[in-house]
Order: structure tokens, then sequence, then C-alpha cells
């Protein structure tokens, strides 16, 4: 039987997976890929409610807009990840840490 | 709501006696097996015939070809060549499968792999007829473009992972045509969304008639531009000639598939045959009336009144006649396809991408505002229709 | 209807599956049939008969990134405005057209605000190094001459 | 019947893409794994039926983010463990045992969060059922221009400065590519 924990149970296993891959990878593109999977999370949850809950067509628009953002973010952070690679040429998180001593 | 090809058999007394005769034996309510069934065999009639499609179309490429190009052409593997396909296809199951050293093994395994699913997925929604649509989503537009877009991952994974340098300017290139030439066309089919008024394919038929006049590539000036941004935009999504810079045999050996050998070169050459059928078929239903036959024979209701035909083999009649008009048109295009491969010389690399950004895409977004204008206008009247209404009119106002 | 009819993605399912069947299928079937002695030159990538040098996973040029970058705001846009588009013609027929040709002539606005800006950079021109102006073109024919 | 098989395939492709992206060291495969994971979500969106935001996410993800991810991997010089222009010896890129230490702590505490927030739920276990929608599409198409008019023009503006903004950052600088 398909209930909303089980969406619920999918959707806290991307958040970890997110956060895991946040946490413990250094490679600015691989914490990007965590932002998605996080953000996919958040989107699916939306959907679920709006399936199990309240029935009202708005949880599909955020969850739209979720997606509309997270693209817009892979765009810019990519393309700040492109710039640092050009000039460091590395794409280490820690040697982002410039500001911090 | 959507309608599949299960909707369109439960409507025939046979079909609810046979599922009340199997839930009786079986014990269970058999309609879910039947549809799971009746999908099934639907699947794999569509896929034989697709690869057979396919196949036929390797043997039509080069008979095409040689008819250009004043020669034989394959005339040597049964009647006048016909199964040169078969004997490919055994040797390209015969060949051996090098995996290059360097090569990173997983991808290169699911490379081909996803190109063919990406393709597969898509032969769901294309339109054959009324009846026999495999699945008629009300997103159908939207999921094809979306699961067609596989292709492209697929191209840029066998590229990478082949660790060639051939290989990967091919994968590169193609990602970035494929994705870039996805603009184009995915403006111009708004605007045919605009006009039908929903994204699944029935709808975009259906607002459609079965005479030219009636279709949306004569519908107004700007869907009449539109269907050629379309159309060139598809011919390079699939990476043909003159587009077909992914594996441009002059500058980069094969392109993405150069360290392919054997049956996976074969899948990889296998969707891009699909796939020519597939974006033709699509260009056939949003501009070219789809599968709309002409004076309304597709419904049966002319058969069956004239004839005094039973009315179920009236419908069914008029199905075949449908899958006719549909296959009948996508075939033509398919020709024009294959002719245009051995016509025009290929383009260079920035030119490619200086027609779809500077040209292709302007002229795409100018066509959907005039659509949307036109909708609003005219209300959604096309340009006969507002010629015949001014004669009329013209004619009432001198009486 | 209480719950989605989900039968209409059965054959996406399916199809997909013959898809994968096929492939590992004929792989598979093909194992058995084909010849496999592999030896150190078959399996080195092929260049033209030289030795590869390196690897093939380099650095590429930014502007790949540029295209896919534009692509993406497209591919988002055409998203957003799908089901405008598809209810378009409901407005139209309610009256109520304007308002939405309005609100989709702004958003198309802005996207067209993006991609001149995107051309009067330079961004969609894919080899902009190599465009001399003339003012270089006479320096180049100087240098010559000199 | 289907129903259940569609959400088991949907979810056991989603979870194990997603495992998979945390587990691989290959930041290529990551990559292809994050789009299986995607392309599952799709099958979760159908089987919630939302069809439009299936589609959506194969549109947008699949066709583009994928693409954009594997394109900046390779103009970051693929997936090798560079070391930078300093020579300080780090962490691997791809992350060693002390960080995923770190991470898998931090996750553990946060699902214990969740999951104590979750068991009410699970104890209500609500079983609401769709209203009898024309399709998906539709309603949203009526929303983006009636109620929410202003998110759709806004995201407009916002997906603008996207584009300015990457466009800028991303742009070599003058004299670069001579």
């Amino acid at each position: 039987m398909i209930t909303l924990s089980s969406y619920l149970m999918i959707s806290l296993a991307l958040f970890l997976s997110g956060l895991v891959v946040m946490i413990a990878r250094k490679n600015i593109i691989a914490i990007l890929l965590g932002i998605e999977l996080i953000l996919n999370s958040a989107a699916l949850n939306f959907a679920a409610y709006t399936r199990f809950v309240n029935q009202n067509i708005e949880g599909h628009i955020v969850s739209l807009f979720i997606i509309v953002i997270a693209a817009a973010e892979a765009a810019v952070g990519l393309g700040i990840v492109i710039r640092f690679f050009q000039m460091r040429e590395s794409i280490h998180i820690d040697d982002a840490a410039q500001l911090q001593s | 709501m959507n309608s599949t090809i299960v909707s369109y058999l439960s409507q025939f007394d046979g079909h609810k006696k046979f599922i009340a005769f199997l839930s009786e034996v079986l014990g269970f309510d058999a309609t879910a097996l039947i549809a799971f069934l009746v999908f099934l065999i639907a699947s794999i009639v569509v896929v034989k015939v697709m690869a057979l499609v396919g196949g036929m179309g390797t043997y039509a490429e080069r008979k095409i070809s040689a008819d250009i190009q004043m020669r034989q052409g394959p005339n040597r593997v049964g009647p006048f060549g016909l199964l040169q396909f078969l004997a490919d296809g055994v040797k390209m199951i015969m060949k051996e499968d090098v995996l290059p050293k360097n090569a990173d093994k997983l991808l290169f395994t699911i490379a081909p792999l996803m190109a063919l699913v990406g393709v597969f997925g898509s032969l769901a929604v294309v339109p054959f007829s009324s009846g026999f649509i495999l699945t008629d989503l009300n997103v159908g537009v939207f999921y094809l473009i979306g699961v067609s877009s596989l292709v492209g991952v697929a191209i840029f994974l066998g590229g990478y992972s082949s660790n060639s340098k051939w290989s990967m300017l091919g994968g590169m290139r193609g990602a970035s045509q494929i994705i870039s030439y996805e603009v184009p066309v995915t403006l111009s089919i708004l605007a045919i969304v605009i006009l039908a008024g929903g994204l699944s394919f029935s709808t975009l038929v259906n607002a459609q008639g079965g005479l030219p006049h009636q279709w949306y590539v004569l519908h107004n000036p700007f869907t009449f531009i539109g269907f050629f941004v379309f159309f060139i935009g598809a011919l390079a999504e699939t990476n043909r000639a003159p587009f077909d810079l992914p594996e441009a045999e002059s500058e980069l050996v094969s392109g993405y598939h150069t360290e392919y050998t054997g049956m996976r070169f074969g899948f990889f050459a296998l969707a891009e045959y699909i796939e020519v059928f597939v974006v033709c078929g699509v260009a056939v239903a949003a501009f070219l009336g789809g599968y709309k036959v002409p004076f309304d024979l597709g419904t049966g209701d002319f058969l069956v009144n004239t004839l005094h035909l039973p009315p179920i083999i009236g419908k069914n009649i008029g199905q075949f006649l449908q899958i006719g008009s549909f296959v009948t048109k996508t075939l033509l295009l398919y020709y024009v396809v294959i002719w245009i491969r051995w016509t025009f010389p290929r383009l260079r690399v920035d030119h490619l991408m200086t027609l779809c950004w500077k040209y292709l895409t302007p002229i795409a977004l100018f066509n959907l505002v005039g659509c949307a204008v036109w909708l609003y206008a005219f209300d959604g009247h096309s340009i006969w229709e507002l010629f015949s209404q001014m004669t009329a009119g013209s004619h009432g106002g001198g009486h | 209807m209480s719950s989605p009819n989900l039968d209409v993605y059965m054959p996406i399912i399916i199809l997909m599956a013959i898809g994968v069947i096929a492939v590992v299928g004929a792989l598979l079937v093909g194992k058995l049939i084909r010849p496999h002695n592999p030896n150190a030159l078959k399996e080195s990538p092929y260049e033209c008969g030289e030795e590869p040098i390196g690897s093939a996973w380099s650095n590429f040029n930014v502007r790949f990134y540029v295209v896919s970058l534009i692509f993406i705001i497209f591919d988002v846009e055409g998203a957003l405005m799908f089901p405008v588009a598809a209810v378009f013609r409901r407005f139209n027929e309610i009256g109520e057209g304007g308002v939405l040709l309005g609100s989709l002539l702004l958003f198309i606005l802005v996207l067209v605000l993006g991609i001149v800006y995107c051309w009067k950079k330079g961004d969609l021109d894919w080899v902009k190094s190599f465009q001399l102006s003339d003012e270089q073109i006479k320096q180049l024919n100087n240098v010559k001459e000199s | 019947m289907f129903d259940n098989i569609l959400f088991l395939l949907s979810a056991s492709l989603t979870v194990v893409g997603a495992f998979s992206v945390v587990l691989t060291k290959n930041l290529m495969h990551s990559c292809v794994y994050l789009l299986a994971a995607l392309f599952g979500m799709a099958g979760l969106y159908a089987t919630l039926g939302a069809d439009f935001l299936a589609a959506t996410q194969l549109v947008v993800y699949v066709g583009g983010v994928v693409i954009l991810m594997l394109f900046a991997v390779m103009l970051t010089g693929g997936d090798q463990d560079k070391e930078n222009k300093f020579g300080i010896t780090k962490v691997p890129a791809m992350g060693n045992t002390k960080t995923f230490i770190a991470g898998g702590i931090s996750a553990l505490v946060i699902a214990l969060v969740i999951l104590r927030l979750v068991a009410n739920i699970a104890k209500q276990n609500p079983q609401g059922d769709l209203p009898n929608y024309m399709s998906t599409v539709v309603e949203i198409g009526t929303k983006l221009v009636t109620d929410h008019v202003l998110a759709f023009e806004i995201s407009s503006v916002l997906l603008l400065g996207a584009l300015v903004g990457a466009a800028v950052i991303a742009r070599p600088a003058r004299g670069d590519d001579q």
C-alpha cells in the first residue's frame, strides 16, 4: 500500500544523500549535485502532500517553481565553478577559502 | 482524460465479453491483465515495425543515395537487395566487441542503452491513428521533448566514455548541437500548442483536418515558416546531414561512435534511424494533419452510412485508413530527409551555431508571438476560413 | 474516479523494458557467437595510426558551457510557457484572451532581452576570437610589409 | 497493481541513484547516477498524478541540468584529482573517510529529528483522493495566469538574471582566448 509516508521516506532518503554529498565531498561540482538532490526532495514533498492531504494544485505550482529555481541555481553555480577553475585551476572547495584567512 | 489503445478496444463488445469470460475462468478481475497483454503486444508490434523501419532505413538510404549518384546500390541479398539490412544485422552480431583499454567501462556500456531507451520511450506517444496510439498522454508533446533528450546525454556519454579524442570532440559537438537545436524545435511546437489548445497528440491532430488547407502548416503564415524551422531543427537534433557534425567522417573519423563496434554501434545507428522516424511523425502530427484522412473517411461513418457495413468493421477500416495516412506522410518526410542528406554539403560548426542562435531561434520566437497574436485577433480561424468568410461577406454585401 | 489512472504509463515502461532487454539480450547472445581475441593494439583508441598521447579527458572551451547555459534558460522558460500556451485557446473562447496574451508577451519580451544581451556581447558567436577587426587586419598587413 | 509496480520501480531507481551518487568515487559516474535518480523522480511524480511535473522533470533535468553538469565536468578537466597550482596536499576532491564520517553523523542526527516529526504523519496516515481533474496541465496553466501571474512573470526576470549573470561570470576575460 502506497501512503504518504512512503513518499516522505523517499524524500528523506534523497535529502540525506544530498546532505552527505554536500558535507563529505570536496569537489564543488559534486556539492552542486547534492544541492540538486535536496531541492528535488523538497519538490517531491510538495507533490506528495498535494496528492494525499489537500488536493490543491498549488503544490504542483510550487514544485514547478522549485524546478525552475534549481535550474537557474545550477546555471549560475556552474558558471561560478568554471570561472573559479579558470582563475585557480582547481575545483577543490578548500581552495575557495580565501576570506577565511 | 488520457486515452490509450486499451480504451479504444474496450468500446467493442467482443473485448468486454472476452474479459468477462477470462475473469470467470481465472477467478479474478482480468481487466488489468488484459490491459497489460494488449499493451505488451502493441508495444512489441510497434518495436518490431520500428526495427524494420530502422533496418529498411539503412537500405533506403543506400538505394536513394545510389539513385541520386547514378549507381546501383545494394542488389545482391534478396530481391533488389531488400534483405541487405538482415545481412548487416547478422554481421553486426558476429563482429567482435572491442572495449577500449582506457575506456570508462560502465558508461561505455550504458550509453547505447540510454540512446535506445530514450528513443523507445518516445515511441509510446507517436499517434499512428486515433485508436492505435499506445498512450495519449495529456502532456504528450512535452513528454516527447523530454524523453528524446536522453539521446543527447547518450551521445555525450558515448563520446566521453571511449576516451578517444575523436569521440570526445564528436560527443561534445553532438551534445551542444542537440541541445541548441532543441530550442527552436520547442518554440515551434509551442506555437502549434497555442493554436491547438492542448499538449496531447490527439488534441494537436484533431484540431486539424484531412485536406491540406486544414493542416497547421497552411494555417497561417507563421506556422508555415514554423514548419520549416521545426524541420531544420529536427534534422539537426537527429544528427542528420547537413548537420551531421558529431559524426563527420572527413574531420572526426566517425565522431562519437569511433570506438564502438558490432552491436553497440548497431544500437546507436538503430536509435538514430528510429529517431528520424519519430521526429518525422511529430512533424506530421503537428503540422501535416497527422492521421486525418480526407473527407472524414477515418472515422468510418462514411463507410457505415453508404456501404451499410456493420459499424465495427467500418470503424476498423477507418483506423487502417488513418494508419495508412499517417505512415504515408511520415515516410514521404523520411524520403525528404534522406534526399536532403545526399544533396547538401555539411555545415561548418560555427555556421551551425550561427544558424541556430541567430536565425532559427529569433524566427521561432517571432512565430510564437505571431501565432499568439493571430489566435487572439482572428479567434483561431485559419487564413482559408478568413478568405472564405471575406468572399462570402462581399457576396452578401453585393446582393 | 478517486486515484489517478496510471495505466497510461504502462506502455512507456514496457517499451523502455523492451529497450533494455534488447540491448542486454543482443550483447549476451552475441557473446556466444562472436570472436573475442583482444590485443593491445586493438584496445588502444584510434588516432589514425599514431600513438595516442595523453588522455582525451581534458579541458574544453568555455563556449560549450555558454551555449548550454542559454539552452537551459530557454528550456525552463519553455517549460513554464507550455501550460500557459495550452490554456490560451480556452481563455480566448471565454473572452479573456487579452490578459493572457499580455502576460505571455511580457514573458517572451524578458526572454528576448536575455538573448539580445548575449547576442550583443558576442556569446552567440562560435569563433569570437578569430574574427579580427579591420584595424587588426591592417596592423597584420603592416607587419608583413615591413 | 500497476500503480505499485510503477511506484516500486521509480522509487528504487531514485533511491539507488541517490545512494550511488553518495558512494561512487567518480564524478562523471555520480552525474549519471544523479540522472538515474532524477529519472526515477519523474516516475514518482507520475504516480502522484502530476503528469506535467513529470514531463517538466524530464525536460529540465534530464535534458538540461544534467547536460550542463556533464559539460561543467568536462570544462574543469574531467574527473581527475588535480592538485592545485600551489601544490598543497588536501583531502581528495571526492572526499575521504573522515569527511564521510562527518557527513554520516550529521545525516544520522537530522534523520532522527525528521523521523520524529514524520512519525505523527505516519500515525494519521492521510488518505486523500485526487479530485477529477481534466488534466493537471490546464489547472496549472490557469493558476499560472490568474493567481500566480506575478510569480510567473518574476520567474522570467529571475531566469534573465541567471542568464546574464552566469554568462558574465563564465565568459572568458578579454584577451584570455588569444
